[in-house]
């Protein structure tokens, strides 16, 4: 069944370079929510049946792939913003890094020792490079809610690395990485509905009155 | 016992989030702080043993971070006792409420052994924060927020996936798979130094991006400058400590795996750096509660220094730990009666203090010249330690920039400081109706006693604590 | 014994001869007859028997200003040898003495001239304060030079040593040593072409302007401290320009009496060729003296 | 009471005590509600201390006893040491003395009923200042030293800015601390390598560590910038002036007499760690020691403010100190023990006649300017009329701080130029002897500065309404300064008792010395001197009596000064202070600057118009101001790297993690 995860990896990674590309917010909500769901379908594949995975992979399916998603749609609407205007960096110079970046991810995970059931999956480098998007986001959109889709892909990203050590460790460090990613969310949620109340607006580039002179 | 320790709090922030009365919470507050406190020195005095499982341990410089933490909670508490009567305009539960919960999961953090759940303590306080500095509810406030709790998120994330490739780490080794401390110390020389190696650098950034080390620091000036006083006191005197000591857990780690000299450097380039940059921010600094956060900046550089250095240096970091917290009390509290009185944080306007304040006034200048390493006060202790041992390990250009950025540090806090203090009001200043009282300058009072008490005598208890700290991080070749 | 006897009884009686020879010397260049020897004598006397007038403005410190000043001269004349004879008093050192009794009395006598609040003499005080100043290391230098060449610190020996084998070997180091000296004797006594007491604009005077206001008694103690001043400060330059001296006690004290006499005539040929310079120029001159004694000095010493 | 308490204690404890009293006087003051009390109770207490303090220095020198007390401490330094040598127990007599004296003056000068805002903190902090000073001379731990040092820093910046109301007082305080602090910094690293050389906290023994190595080396450069700073020698000497001049004046007297002279104990007490010190050491503490003697009094010749001029003074006699420090230490270096003890004892005995006599002129500048209400020469004049008293002490001080006979300053300028003519003979060093005409020009330049400020002050006629109607001060601020000027007569006749004075504290310092062979031979010399000195008192005295009965027979009148046939004098004509200086400060141009203001005089009758000439700061304007104002521009410009844009955040995060990363492997 591994195999099937890599290429499910693959569609991750492909993910990225969409939410990269982009420049309509709800679609990229919809491709992370979509990134949501598959990584949700992950542990499914990659260990045997047993009630207690079932319910880890409701619970993600469920807070990544809508909860999060419905809160960030809900508040690009009552915003009205459609698309990510001019960012700091074109999409095409974006895209580039992005794929750059998954190169060297690439290179990275090469240099480290794996297990040997792990070698030939890309578990390693798909993480790594969906945290570098997530970076990437992070560092070149304007918008708030952009900056957030930043963090959850970053989060994907993580959560990626998690898979490899599902069975063996305790449950604690996922839940504990779920309740940050649903925490995290919900005050960024509120944050951001505070910010466009304040602001009448989601653009970042009007938070900057706090600086040096 | 250490149950005691974490539920307490959260009992107490259950208790204040039902009260209806704003100006009955903070005494509550108060209250819990004192049994927390107390708590403290009980466990301090009569420490249980490890649970089992030995996810929850509290060694000495658990204690340390803990005491610290403990001592400025309380005063913060009492503080807040006079300082929400001025500030009647708007509730204050969820400000009770969640300094509470942010006590809760510090002490977990102290107390824990447990890599994992110490992150997810940490992850707790940092969120729990966040409406503390948004306590003003307004355009700046909101932005301070955003940017703490984004850049804190992702530093918290990158810590994360640091402890992953820990734990996978161990994995790959074919020990027994593991987050626990003294596990990962005993295993430490079987893992792959490739892991270890992405896994330090990862959790230095998170965690360093949590404590503020340059260039990670970015949240800080903001984040102090906007949040209430006595938020600003508990961000840089107490969440501070906490993000030192996880870098300290993985500083025991790197002791036991062979990688300890990358570590130490990186810890060194890092600390020095961000002194550099509070000299260069605190110069001509317009807003003097920037000019704390900046000297926060400072002293996680000087703390960073000092570890990385190791030897006697050690035995001064884990006191400065203590005297940094206790000072920056009683700069942040007295910085806060200021602004009250003034309604204004700008050096411009805020002059004549020690006329018109004159106990806040002298404590802030007080708690300055405590800060900048002068005796009689606790943090020239420490500094000298570490200055000293810089010399005595002959590392001649370390000791020089951390002194050269020290003294520039100093100037730059003096010019804006002194004026600050010195001289007349201004006479367009604006008259508020704040005035000093026992409820808001005992605290801070309190906070620069102990300072000066710990500056010429340091009780044999502690003394003999941090002796067993520093052993704790003594490098065995 | 004696030699000091007759040592304090020439330093008493013998300054205001002098002056009378000077202005002799100058009125025989004017072609006048001028008046004679003992002038000086007749006028300090005179002036000891004259009532004072003293200003309203004034305190303690303008009387303390005569009376130091003698004082201190007169100590100096103690210290000073006056030729082949040592002085009466001498020690290690005493020509640092020597040299600050001098600086003693200019305090006063400066202080006193500001005591009257007279602008002229607040002017004076200021160029004596001022060329005195310039004047002080060229008196070093020399000091320092004679007591290399004798390996003594003491007045007495220093000097005494001068002789005129030592003219052969370090002949070059005391003609500078003597240019220089003989510019200090003037600077420090006022005469021409440094400063002219006979003139009567009080705006180009240096010393003389200082004492406008002392009157009777104490001007003429000012006069005869003047005088003894320049004996003392001639006692100390004819060692340097006639070192002779033979073994025998009183013939040595003749040719002291004569030499001074020759040096008086000399400051009065001066006197008599020469103009007064402008004040700009003084400070260069006295620059120009310790030059030339500072040259004097590396020569003995390299 | 003396022999009392030398049968009942130990001298060096009585002489603690005496410094922890110094360290309470101010307190009680602090919780007393009715002012004036605890003023009282200070002066009272400092008496006490000098009473018992004096006497058990004194004692400890004589008998030349080393004594040492443990303090009880847990700070993780080592043992903390109390020592009394012989050379702090000479250092400690001018603490004493001098802070009594000025905590007595202070009761007249500083009344609380009139400041009540003032008082206590100033109060408090002198005891503090004092005592901080005392203790430091017996501190042997190198962590202690620096806490009492900061102390002592940190108490006399509160004294400083005691009016802090003013901005100049507060601009002084601010570059005050900044000077102290550079200094200290310098000594953080001085002692940190001393604990590094020597493997303790405790400093070490006398002559234990080599001065070959380069660590003693780098050593050597940060104890003389850190004890330099305080001590005031060129080129770090800039927050002198502002400091005293703005400090009250019995705080300037304690800074001036006392505080300067820790940064000299510091080097003297440096050297004595060293054997064979280089040459190159001497020579700088030499050339260093003589160029701030000769600029601080060409500054001071050019200052029209009383309390500046004072100052610059002070860098001049610092400078004089220096250059005697210098001198011994080449004698060191060459074991040349006539220099040693020549340049020792002249240097020793400068610091302490300096402790005398610059005191006296502080407390009666205050007592001045309280007087004419202004710091301007140029305001005043005629002062001596009122008050004959202060007239009369402040002369001896002017004369005493020229080094002119028959008063103290010439003693100890004697021995040095002793020092430098010895050269001649031994030869090795013959050089040296050039200092001797520098220093001369130094005494010269010192007679205008003080004959200026003096007459200034006392003589002429009031030149401002100001100073128009000065009353004799009273006992309390009279007394201390009648003292300080009795005592330096006194040295100033009887110089061989001053000598042994200092003799211990030479052979403390240089142990190796053959003190019997010099002390004796150079007592001799005292012993003429001060015959001589007599004498002449004697030839002055029998002159004026002389005078006296001449006067008595003839008859005496008085009149207006004589103008010169103008009858119109007014005291606006009088030559002022700096119409004095002029003349000096044309010749001296360079060294000394005014910036001076002249007006265009046009036409036949030119318009009524004024002349200001201001000297300048020339260090801390030219040099210093413009390096902190670049350095500030630099750091405000790099003040943009906090952009306020969260991407750039993320991005730095994001490098830091990739530059780590790429460090890692």
């Amino acid at each position: 069944m591994f195999s099937l995860a890599d290429q499910l990896l693959v569609l991750v990674l492909l993910i990225n370079f969409i939410s990269l590309g982009t420049s309509r917010l709800i679609f990229s909500i919809r491709a992370v929510a979509v990134q949501g769901v598959i990584l949700g379908i992950l542990p499914g594949l990659m260990h045997p049946f047993s009630w207690h995975l079932v319910g880890i992979t409701i619970v993600i399916i469920a807070v990544k792939g809508f909860i999060i998603p419905m809160l960030l749609s809900r508040a690009v609407r009552s915003a009205e913003i459609k698309r990510e205007y001019e960012p700091f960096l074109g999409y095409v110079p974006t895209l580039l890094l992005g794929a750059i970046f998954t190169a060297l991810s690439f290179g990275f995970a090469g240099k480290l020792p794996m297990l040997p059931e792990h070698q030939n999956f890309m578990f390693v480098q798909a993480s790594i490079a969906t945290l570098m998007t997530g970076f990437l986001v992070l560092t070149t959109r304007r918008k708030a809610i952009s900056q957030v889709i930043g963090y959850l892909v970053m989060e994907n990203g993580i959560f990626i690395f998690g898979l490899l050590l599902a069975e063996a460790m305790p449950i604690m460090v996922e839940a504990g990485a779920l309740l940050d990613l649903l925490v995290g969310t919900f005050v960024m949620g509120i944050v951001i509905n505070q910010i466009s109340r304040e602001f009448s607006s989601l653009d970042t580039s009007l938070l900057t009155s706090l600086k040096e002179e | 016992m250490f149950a005691a320790l974490i539920i307490l709090p959260l009992v107490g922030a259950a208790v204040t989030w039902l009260i209806p009365y704003d100006r009955l919470r903070p005494k509550v507050l108060a209250l819990f702080a004192f049994v927390h406190l107390a708590l403290t020195i009980q466990l301090l005095a009569f420490t249980p043993p490890e649970s089992p499982g030995g996810w929850f341990h509290l060694d000495a410089i658990g204690k340390i971070v803990l005491l610290s933490t403990s001592i400025l909670f309380f005063t913060c508490a009492l503080y807040s006792i006079g300082y929400l009567f001025y500030r009647r305009e708007r509730s204050n539960r969820v400000l009770c409420a969640g300094l509470l919960v942010c006590l809760s999961a510090a002490s977990l953090v102290t107390i824990t052994h447990h890599l994992g759940l110490m992150w997810v303590a940490l992850e707790t306080t940092t969120i729990f924060m966040a409406p503390l500095i948004y306590f003003n509810r307004n355009a700046h406030s909101i932005e301070a927020t955003w940017k703490y709790l984004l850049i804190c998120s992702v530093g918290v994330a990158l810590a994360l996936i640091g402890l992953y490739f820990l734990a996978y780490a161990t994995i790959v080794a074919r020990v027994e798979p593991s987050l626990l401390l003294d596990d990962l110390i005993r295993d430490a020389g079987k893992l792959s130094s490739g892991w270890v190696h992405a896994a330090f650098v990862f959790l230095l950034v998170g965690f360093g991006t949590k404590m503020g080390l340059a260039p990670l620091h970015t949240w800080k000036p903001d984040a102090y400058g906007e949040a209430p006083g006595l938020v600003g006191a508990l961000l840089s005197g107490g969440l501070v400590n906490l993000a030192f000591l996880a870098l300290v857990r993985v500083y025991q780690l790197c002791l036991a795996t062979k990688e300890i000299v990358f570590f130490q450097n990186a810890l060194i380039a890092m600390g020095l750096f961000s002194m550099i940059v509070a000299a260069v921010f605190m110069a001509r600094q317009a807003d003097f509660k920037r000019m704390l956060a900046y000297s926060s900046v400072e002293h996680v550089g000087i703390m960073a220094v000092a570890l990385g250095l190791g030897g006697r240096a050690i035995f001064g970091v884990l006191f400065h730990v203590l005297a940094n917290s206790l000072t920056k009390g009683v700069l942040f509290l007295s910085s806060g009666n200021i602004h009250r009185s003034y309604n204004s944080k700008s050096t411009d306007h805020v002059r004549g203090a020690m006329r018109r304040l004159p106990w806040s006034g002298g404590l802030f200048l007080a708690g300055f010249i405590a800060i900048t390493g002068s005796p009689p006060f606790a943090p020239f202790i420490s500094e000298f330690t570490i200055i000293s041992s810089a010399f005595i390990q002959g590392r001649m250009l370390v000791g020089a920039l951390f002194l050269i950025s020290l003294t520039v540090i100093f100037i730059g806090m003096a010019l804006t400081v002194l004026p600050m203090v010195m001289g007349e009001a201004p006479a367009d200043s604006e008259i508020t109706d704040y005035r000093d009282s026992v409820w808001t300058v005992g605290p801070p009072l309190f906070l620069l006693l102990l300072v000066f008490l710990l500056g010429i005598w340091i009780p044999e208890p502690l003394m003999t604590l941090l002796r067993e700290a520093s052993a704790l991080l003594e490098e065995r070749p | 014994m004696t030699n000091s006897i007759i040592h304090i009884f020439l330093a008493l009686t013998m300054p205001p001869l002098l002056l009378g020879v000077i202005g002799k010397t100058k009125a025989a260049f004017a072609g006048r007859v001028g008046a004679p020897f003992l002038q000086p004598y007749h006028d300090i006397i005179r002036l000891l028997q004259k009532g004072s007038v003293f200003s309203t403005t004034t305190t303690w410190v303008f009387r303390a200003g005569p009376i130091v000043a003698l004082a201190t001269t007169a100590v100096a004349a103690l210290l000073v040898p006056f030729g082949a004879h040592p002085a009466p008093v001498s020690f290690d050192g005493d020509m640092i003495l020597y040299a600050y009794l001098f600086a003693m009395g200019r305090f006063f006598t400066m202080s006193a001239a500001l005591d009257t609040g007279s602008s002229f003499e607040g002017m004076g005080s200021a160029r004596e304060a001022t060329y005195s100043c310039l004047a002080e290391p060229t008196l070093f230098f020399a000091l320092i030079t004679l007591s290399r060449l004798s390996g003594t610190f003491s007045l007495s020996t220093m000097l005494v040593n001068i002789s005129l084998g030592v003219w052969l070997d370090t002949g070059a180091a005391l003609l500078l040593l003597v240019g220089g000296m003989f510019i200090v004797l003037l600077v420090e006594n006022c005469r021409i072409p440094f400063d002219d007491p006979n003139t009567h604009l009080e705006l180009t005077m240096i010393h003389e302007v200082m004492v406008l206001d002392h009157s009777g008694p104490a001007f003429g103690i000012i006069q005869y401290a003047a005088a003894l001043k320049l004996f003392v400060l001639g006692a100390f330059f004819i060692h340097l320009a006639l070192p002779y001296a033979t073994g025998n006690p009183l013939l040595d004290w003749g040719l002291f009496i004569i030499s001074m006499l020759e040096l008086a005539v000399v400051i009065g040929i001066v006197e008599s060729v020469m103009a007064r310079l402008r004040l700009i120029r003084i400070p260069q001159l006295l620059v120009a003296a310790t030059i030339l004694a500072a040259f004097s000095t590396l020569l003995v010493i390299r | 009471m003396y022999l009392a308490l030398q049968g009942l204690f130990d001298p060096a404890l009585v002489a603690l005590i005496a410094a922890l009293l110094l360290g309470c006087a101010g307190i009680p003051g602090l919780f007393l509600r009715k002012p004036g009390t605890g003023q009282n109770i200070a002066a009272t207490v400092s008496i006490l201390a000098a009473l018992i303090g004096v006497p058990a220095a004194l004692q400890l020198l004589f008998s030349n006893t080393t004594t040492t007390y443990q303090l009880l401490w847990n700070l993780p330094f080592g043992l903390c040491e109390l020592v009394i040598d012989p050379l702090s127990a000479f250092f400690l007599i001018p603490v004493f003395l001098v802070s009594a004296a000025g905590s007595v003056f202070a009761l007249g000068y500083w009344p609380a009923v009139e400041h009540r805002a003032t008082e206590r903190g100033l109060t408090f902090f002198y005891g503090l200042l004092s005592s901080s000073i005392a203790v430091l001379l017996t501190a042997r731990n190198d962590v202690f030293f620096i806490m009492v040092w900061e102390i002592m820093a940190l108490s006399a910046y509160f004294l400083v800015v005691t009016e802090h109301e003013r901005e100049e007082v507060r601009r002084a305080g601010i570059v005050y601390l900044i000077a102290t602090h550079i200094g200290t910094a310098a000594l953080f690293i001085y002692f940190s390598l001393l604990a590094a050389e020597t493997g303790s906290f405790t400093l070490p023994e006398a002559g234990s560590l080599s001065a070959l190595s380069p660590v003693a080396a780098i050593m050597a450069v940060a104890a003389f910038i850190g004890f330099g700073a305080k001590a005031g020698i060129m080129p770090f000497h800039v927050w002198l002036p502002p400091a005293h001049a703005n400090a009250p004046s019995h705080v300037s007297a304690l800074m001036s007499g006392v505080m300067l002279k820790m940064g000299l104990y510091g080097i003297f007490r440096t050297l004595t760690f060293f054997h064979d010190p280089p040459l190159l050491w001497g020579w700088i503490l030499t050339v260093c020691g003589i160029s701030s003697a000769l600029l601080g009094i060409a500054f001071a010749v050019a200052q029209r403010d009383v309390k500046r001029l004072l100052a610059c003074s002070s860098i001049e006699n610092i400078g004089i100190i220096t250059t005697g420090l210098g001198v011994a230490l080449l004698g060191v270096s060459s074991h040349n023990p006539t220099l040693i003890y020549l340049g020792l004892a002249g240097a020793l005995l400068h610091i302490f006649n300096h402790s005398l006599f610059k005191p006296l002129l502080f407390l009666g500048s205050g007592v001045i300017i309280h007087n004419s209400g202004t710091r301007e020469m140029n305001l005043m004049g005629g002062l001596g009329k009122g008050m004959p008293r202060l007239s009369l002490v402040f002369f001896v001080g002017s004369v005493a701080i020229c080094g002119i006979p028959p008063l103290n300053g010439f003693v100890s300028e004697f021995l040095l130029y002793l020092g430098f003519f010895t050269q001649l003979k031994a030869g090795s060093l013959v050089y040296l002897v050039f200092l001797a005409p520098l220093l001369a020009l130094v005494g010269g330049l010192s007679v205008v500065a003080f004959t200026k400020l003096y007459s200034s002050v006392f003589l002429g006629t009031p030149r401002s309404s100001a100073a128009a109607h000065p009353h004799e001060p009273g006992g309390t601020m009279l007394l201390p300064m009648a003292f300080f000027a009795l005592i330096s007569l006194l040295i100033g006749v009887a110089p061989q008792q001053a000598l042994r004075l200092v003799s211990p504290a030479i052979t403390a310092f240089y142990p190796q010395l053959s003190l019997i062979s010099a002390g004796a031979e150079y007592g001799a010399i005292m012993g003429r001197l001060s015959l001589v000195t007599l004498l002449i008192l004697l030839l002055a005295l029998v002159a004026a009596l002389l005078w006296k009965w001449r006067l008595n027979k003839n008859l005496v009148s008085s009149a207006s000064t004589w103008g010169c046939g103008y009858q119109r004098g007014t005291s606006r004509m009088q030559y002022h202070g700096s119409s004095f200086s002029e003349l000096a400060v044309s010749v001296f141009n360079g060294i000394m600057r005014q910036r001076v203001e002249r007006p265009v005089l046009d036409g036949l009758f030119p318009v009524r118009s004024r002349c200001i000439d201001t000297p300048t700061e020339t260090f801390l304007e030219r040099i210093i101001a413009p390096l902190f104002d670049g350095a500030g521009m630099l750091f405000v410009f790099l003040h943009r790297l906090q952009h306020g844009l969260m991407q750039i955040y993320m991005l730095y995060i994001f490098a830091t993690l990739f530059i780590l990363m790429l460090w890692a492997n």
